[in-house]
């Protein structure tokens, strides 16, 4: 038995060598991966070279910038991971078409972490094999965390487009795209407050994740301070997301006027119809994870109305950045594109904007793009899907002001 | 009274019910150290429940068992084994993946003793033990001439042989009685007689007290000093092994009316 | 006859070095792939992670092989060792020396998942075949759903507990939460390696394998082959059965400390510690043949490398990742296959049929 | 009177969604009674169910009992085929771990080639129910038609599912084949193709089932019948793996339990106090609520 499992492992590297050979011939020379003769690394790391890269054929002097991008595309998470990928590599084709950074093409990698802190670091090393120089990602918060051990000790560049937790970027390699979650949580409660929408508050948050608990956790802090009164917080998790009565029930009890969701939209979508069918019609606010919640196919979009969200993007803007990234995503990959793709995108141009001001090029070793960018990123101003004028400083949270949309009429309308 | 009149196992008035059906009743019994006894009747008898019951399988409604002037009523399989009682089953309840070996040795259980840690650690009392077990068990292995299939898996051996292995392995647990329940069941006659040697020679030599259900006839008039008949679940005839073969009552329960 | 003892005596042992020897040889070569620099980041990523993985395979193998009860809540054990040890790390970080911090962490966690274990197996072991699989599945969930509602935080005013939200703890305002409900605990010191990892194995592999052949060993194979015979010769089946499945348990929790120090994020999410994560390790035990302990550990070594040599495959690792185990649970399972196989390919290729412990 | 409104809103609440569970635990405990295999993949099963269904309604706008049907006979072909290739080879195996080790083999295969044919994204079901909910007391308590639908069709089913099993000869010869293959293999009963039937009726209940779960709870993504799958085998444990009606009365109660759990005790633990029951319902009645106690002879 034993000897048929080493079998089947023989087979199995013997197999992913041959696939990865066709591809081995494109890999640039300027591969620093410590190129071992550990078969199966090398495998492993050789095919995945050609196989993922975003279309585009390294330049003429062989010039590439490796980009690597870490997030979830299978599991449950797999939404948030697919749409930063597509995005990143719509980026990254469009700005090689425009002549790439510095002149140097971006090489585009993705890897899979099923959104688990190991694969994660997994899908980091596997990068680094391939000779990665900058770090996109990684998607979700937790992973990002793990990640970012690694990235510092290794002191590469890293950008996330929405890892949210405060430790995803606590070293200085590492920069973010979206808002922290603190940040979310207060920024909503002093919404509210301000515009004085409600004082009676119900919260339904996910208790089983980083990203929703976090939210919350600031948002009632900051809730006391603007005077406005929690009525209920009910949580639920990844094992029971389905039926969200009670927490519904729970908050009509109370009176509450406003039900906050710090959540993402498939969860929010089932609220909503729940809430419809139940005859609660309070206020619902939400945050960015509930961006994308239009764009869920066959989802009756009179649900949805009146619901208002702090989102730094809106797919249905009418700038014309907006629609032309929408138009193109909608083309390369159908389904429009929700926040994280927005997110993702923005981060290859962050990187590109950072890039030419720090003057990195092909060859420059990872710890010393890092070092030029660590200092670029807080110099830069960028103009971005997700925000105008977005600046950075050095503990790596942006600077930008969150945009407050109402969705009228299955669409959003600025506040 | 004396060493060889001793009463080994006395059961007074033992029965049970299964959903108001009298499995067994009243079943009383009075076994002398060192005897042959069989218990026998046709199938359906309540046999098998008997054993069940003296082993504690079943606990029963009313009696009581006494085992070498202790009462063991009630208890526990395991306590009842402590006590001295051990078994062989009507279908064979090997130890199937272990070795031969192997199954003696776990029936040598509670005979030899050391500790988790000493045989994690394989500290030199394992090895002293694990070494006065095997030849303990070789010794037995050799009465039932299974020396020679020590390392075999006991699901291997030949059926004949597993019912001797069962046998090895009851006796290891170094009890006062001995219940064997159809022992001969599907050997052929030359097996049975050598059998027959052996149950002889674990009387003899071992000084047990033994009690079989048994079928074959020819066994149990050749080996058993007395008998108990069952029929129904209640007693039929009980004594001496000659007397009761020729009870007319017990003719007609046999070979039906 | 007394030579054929000592032979059976030697036949399990060398069959036993059989098994050190292979982890022993393996650990040498890659140590020596490391020092010369031949090894790849990914693969040196994965050598802690592949020592977590053989221990819970083997491990596993003692409850479902040996002891003959199927469980399947084993990552539970694994989670409860990997947050005691790792809270305890985060308390002493800055107070004890890393070695001796990583060692007490190693008996803690150990001692948690035993304690777990026992408690667990008082009810459970009483139950019988796929409704003990099913509650120790509920047990599993239940570990990690209590773990997500977890809060402790450590102020000038000592420890805050809570099993609400952070803010419930109700910490002054440079307190430090350690255990943050579903955000877990961050900042474990990474005190795994390699090395601690392989000495680990080799532990699990001295426990299993001389409990195995010990009086105790088989006292629990006696259980599993025929529990009313067992019974019947005296063995006390509870206390036996609650041995193995502890044992089991304390090696689990081992594996969830190395799980726990080689991240520096911990979060008990349904991915690492849920039923998912326990039936995979049942994978490993089931694809490497139940009760073979070192076919537990080859298979688990492989299903662990497998989807990351698949990452080459983009889109289509995992489809493949099914594709390949399910051909190879048919391959190595179905008695048509293995007829064929007997057949056709030579005997000495698949060492014949004998059962290896 | 608050207080006894929403008691009575959340034991309504907890019967609809027990309902669901009710009607995927009728196809577990049907496959498991009669094969004996926990089938890891029948929530797999039911999101392959939603999905054909989700095509041929929504997007292709076929009338949803048509989609239905066609959901019920794909899903049959799938679950014979899964049968036919995974797990028939495997039952006469050493061990009867490896058909369950191959039946998560195939949950994997399912839901990654879902996830490969429809992406991750989150696809909205269109209720195929067009019965508005029954509201009661001004309002304030409500029943959706997909509860009053679901437990209808878990009543006919499980009513039906009765009927053939003690009245017909396939369901005879199920019987017998779920106490003892070889004993049936004797008397003349294809044991193979019981079970295939066994497997094409549990996959045409899981299609239907699917249809329910994605219209009470209109969200579909590969990963959707999962945890369903999981809580509905819990609620088949529940009620006595092997009993029809057993699994009903689970299914229900394993929802109101979840919804009181959720409601008057904490709704972060909600899962530990399913699990909770759960054991202790096992602790106290080992074979579940209507399981058969079985007694080893020796």
């Amino acid at each position: 038995m034993k000897k048929l499992l080493v079998m089947a492992l023989a087979v199995t590297m013997t197999a992913s060598m041959l696939t990865g050979c066709g591809n081995s011939a494109s890999q640039p020379a300027a591969d620093n991966a410590s190129s071992g003769d550990e078969a199966a690394a090398d495998a492993a790391g050789d095919e995945a070279a050609g196989d993922d890269a975003a279309a585009e054929a390294p330049a003429a002097d062989g010039a590439v910038i490796k980009i690597g991008g870490i997030g979830p595309v299978t599991g449950g998470a797999a939404v948030y991971g697919q749409a930063v990928k597509n995005a990143a590599e719509l980026a990254a084709k469009e700005i090689n078409e425009a002549g790439g950074i510095n002149g140097a093409l971006i090489e585009f990698q993705f890897q899979d972490d099923e959104h688990d802190a190991e694969k994660a670091v997994n899908a980091y090393n596997t990068l680094k094999d391939w000779g990665m120089q900058i770090l996109m990602g990684t998607v979700t918060s937790n992973p990002c965390t793990a990640v970012v051990e690694k990235s510092q000790a290794d002191n590469l560049f890293q950008l996330t487009p929405s890892g949210s937790a405060i430790k995803s970027i606590q070293y200085d390699n590492a920069f973010r795209v979206c808002f922290s979650d603190p940040n979310q949580g207060a920024a909503s409660a002093q919404y509210i407050g301000e515009h004085s929408l409600a004082t009676k508050v119900a919260v339904i948050y996910d208790s089983s994740d980083v990203y929703s608990s976090g939210i919350y956790e600031k948002f009632a802090a900051g809730a006391k301070e603007q005077g406005i009164e929690i009525v209920s917080a009910e949580a639920f998790t990844a094992d029971s997301n389905t039926d969200f009565s009670v927490q519904l029930q729970k908050a009509k009890d109370a009176g509450a006027e406003l039900v906050f969701l710090p959540i993402y939209y498939t969860e929010a979508s089932l609220i909503l119809k729940q809430a419809d069918t139940m005859g609660f019609d309070p206020l619902f606010f939400g945050c960015d994870g509930l961006d994308g919640i239009l764009a869920v196919e066959n989802f009756d979009t009179a649900l949805a109305e009146e619901v208002m969200l702090l989102t730094p993007f809106a797919a249905d803007a009418e700038d014309e950045k907006t629609q032309s990234f929408v138009s193109a995503y909608e083309a390369a990959y159908g389904g429009t594109p929700n926040q994280f793709a927005a997110d993702a995108y923005d981060a290859m141009y962050i990187i590109k904007a950072a890039g030419e001001k720090a003057g990195i090029t092909a060859d420059m070793s990872a710890s010393d793009i890092c070092e030029a960018m660590k200092t670029a990123m807080t110099e830069i101003t960028v103009d971005g899907l997700t925000g105008e004028g977005m600046t950075w400083t050095a503990d790596g949270e942006p600077s930008k002001a969150p945009k407050a949309v109402k969705i009228v009429d299955g669409a959003y309308k600025a506040m | 009274m004396t060493e060889k009149n001793k009463i080994m196992l006395e059961v007074k008035n033992l029965s049970i019910s299964f959903g108001g059906l009298r499995a067994v009743d009243e079943f009383s019994i009075s076994i002398r150290k060192g005897q042959l006894y069989g218990l026998i009747g046709p199938n359906g008898a309540g046999k098998t429940t008997v054993f069940n019951l003296l082993t504690g399988v079943y606990k029963p409604n009313e009696g009581s068992v006494v085992l070498d002037g202790t009462e063991v009523t009630g208890k526990k399989t395991i306590e009842i084994n402590h006590a001295g009682i051990a078994r062989t089953f009507q279908n064979i309840r090997l130890f199937k993946e272990l070795t031969v070996l192997d199954n003696v040795k776990a029936g040598l259980h509670n005979q030899f003793h050391y500790s988790t840690i000493e045989g994690i650690l394989r500290l030199p009392r394992y090895f002293k033990v694990e070494r006065a077990m095997d030849e303990k068990a070789m010794e037995l292995l050799k009465v039932f001439d299974l020396d020679r299939e020590a390392e075999y898996q006991a699901q291997n051996l030949p059926y004949g042989k597993q019912r001797k292995l069962e046998i090895a392995r009851a006796l290891a647990t170094n009890p006062k009685l001995l219940l064997l329940d159809e022992p001969a069941a599907g050997m052929n006659p030359n097996e049975t007689q050598e059998l027959m040697d052996t149950i002889r020679f674990v009387r003899d030599n071992f000084d047990m007290t033994i009690l079989l259900i048994e079928h074959d006839m020819k066994l149990v008039s050749g080996i058993c000093e007395e008998l108990t008949v069952l029929n129904f679940g209640r007693i039929l005839a009980q004594g001496n092994t000659s007397d009761v073969l020729n009870n007319p009552q017990v003719i007609t329960a046999y070979l039906g009316e | 006859m007394v030579i054929k003892m000592k032979k059976s005596m030697n036949k399990n042992t060398k069959n036993n070095f059989i098994t050190y020897g292979m982890v022993i040889i393996v650990f040498a070569i890659v140590q020596l792939l490391l020092a010369t620099g031949h090894v790849s980041s990914l693969m040196g990523g994965l050598l802690v992670p592949l020592c977590t993985y053989v221990i819970l395979a083997v491990s596993l193998n003692l409850t479902v092989g040996i002891l003959g009860e199927l469980s399947l809540g084993h990552a539970g054990f694994m989670c409860v060792g990997a947050f005691s040890s790792a809270f305890f790390s985060m308390v002493t970080k800055n107070t004890l020396p890393g070695g001796l911090r990583f060692f007490l962490a190693l008996l803690i966690g150990a001692a948690a998942a035993g304690l777990f274990g026992i408690l667990i197996g008082i009810p459970v072991l009483r139950l019988n075949g796929d409704y003990l699989a099913i509650v120790t599945l509920a047990f599993g969930e239940i570990i990690k759903n209590l773990v997500n509602v977890f809060f402790i935080g450590k102020d000038e005013n000592g420890y805050h507990f809570s099993m609400k939200d952070a803010i419930s703890l109700d910490m002054t305002v440079d307190g430090e939460t350690i255990i943050n409900g579903p955000q877990g605990i961050t900042g474990t010191p990474n005190d795994s390696t390699f090395l601690i990892g392989v000495v680990l194995i080799l532990i699990t592999l001295v426990v299993v394998l001389n409990l195995i052949h010990s009086r105790d060993g088989r006292a629990i194979m006696a259980i599993r082959d025929n529990r009313i015979a067992a019974e019947s010769i005296g063995i006390n089946i509870t206390k036996y059965k609650m041995m193995a499945f502890a044992i089991s348990a304390s090696l689990a929790g081992v594996a969830g400390v190395l799980y726990a120090h080689n991240l520096s994020t911990l979060t008990a999410l349904p991915k690492n510690f849920g039923y998912n994560m326990s039936i995979m390790i049942l994978v490993f035990v089931v694809l490497g043949g139940i009760g073979n302990i070192r076919g537990s550990i080859i298979s688990a070594v492989v299903l662990t490398l497998l989807p990351e040599l698949l990452r080459g495959l983009s889109d289509y690792r995992m489809l493949i990742y099914a594709v390949v185990l399910i051909t190879m649970m048919l391959f190595n399972w179905s008695p048509k296959a293995i007829e064929w196989r007997e057949r056709v390919l030579p005997k000495n290729l698949f060492g014949g049929k004998t059962k290896e412990v | 009177m608050v207080d006894v409104m929403s008691f009575v809103s959340y034991l309504l609440n907890g019967i609809s969604l027990g309902s669901v569970y009710a009607i995927i635990a009728l196809g577990y405990t049907m496959v498991y009674g009669i094969a004996k295999m926990l089938n890891f993949a029948h929530g797999d099963v039911i999101m392959v169910g939603g999905y054909i269904v989700f095509v041929f309604v929504s997007t292709l706008g076929l009338p949803p009992l048509l989609g239905i049907f066609v959901a019920m006979i794909l899903c049959t072909v799938l679950g014979v085929t899964i049968e036919r290739v995974a797990y028939r080879p495997l039952r006469m195996a050493s061990s009867p771990l490896a058909v369950l080790i191959t039946a998560i083999g195939v949950s994997y295969l399912l839901q990654n080639l879902a996830l490969l044919i429809f992406g991750a994204n989150t696809k909205s079901f269109t209720s195929v129910v067009a019965i508005p909910p029954l509201k009661l007391a001004d309002g304030q308590l409500t029943i959706s038609g997909e509860t009053m639908v679901t437990i209808l069709v878990g009543i006919i089913v499980m009513v039906c599912l009765t009927l053939f099993v003690n009245k017909t000869k396939a369901g005879q010869a199920m019987l017998a084949v779920s106490e003892d293959k070889g004993a049936a293999q004797l008397m003349g009963i294809n044991v193979n193709g019981t079970i295939a039937l066994t497997f094409a009726i549990g996959s045409a209940l899981a299609a239907v089932a699917g249809v329910l779960l994605c219209s009470a709870y209109p969200s579909l993504t590969p990963y959707t019948g999962a945890m369903p799958g999981i809580k509905a085998f819990v609620a088949a444990v529940f009620g006595g793996i092997g009993s029809i009606p057993g699994a009903m009365i689970g299914g229900i109660l394993l929802g109101v339990i979840e919804i009181f759990g959720k409601a008057y005790i904490s709704s972060q633990m909600a899962d530990a106090i399913v699990f909770g029951v759960l054991i202790v319902v096992l602790l106290v009645k080992p074979t579940g609520i209507l399981g058969r106690n079985i007694q080893e002879k020796v």
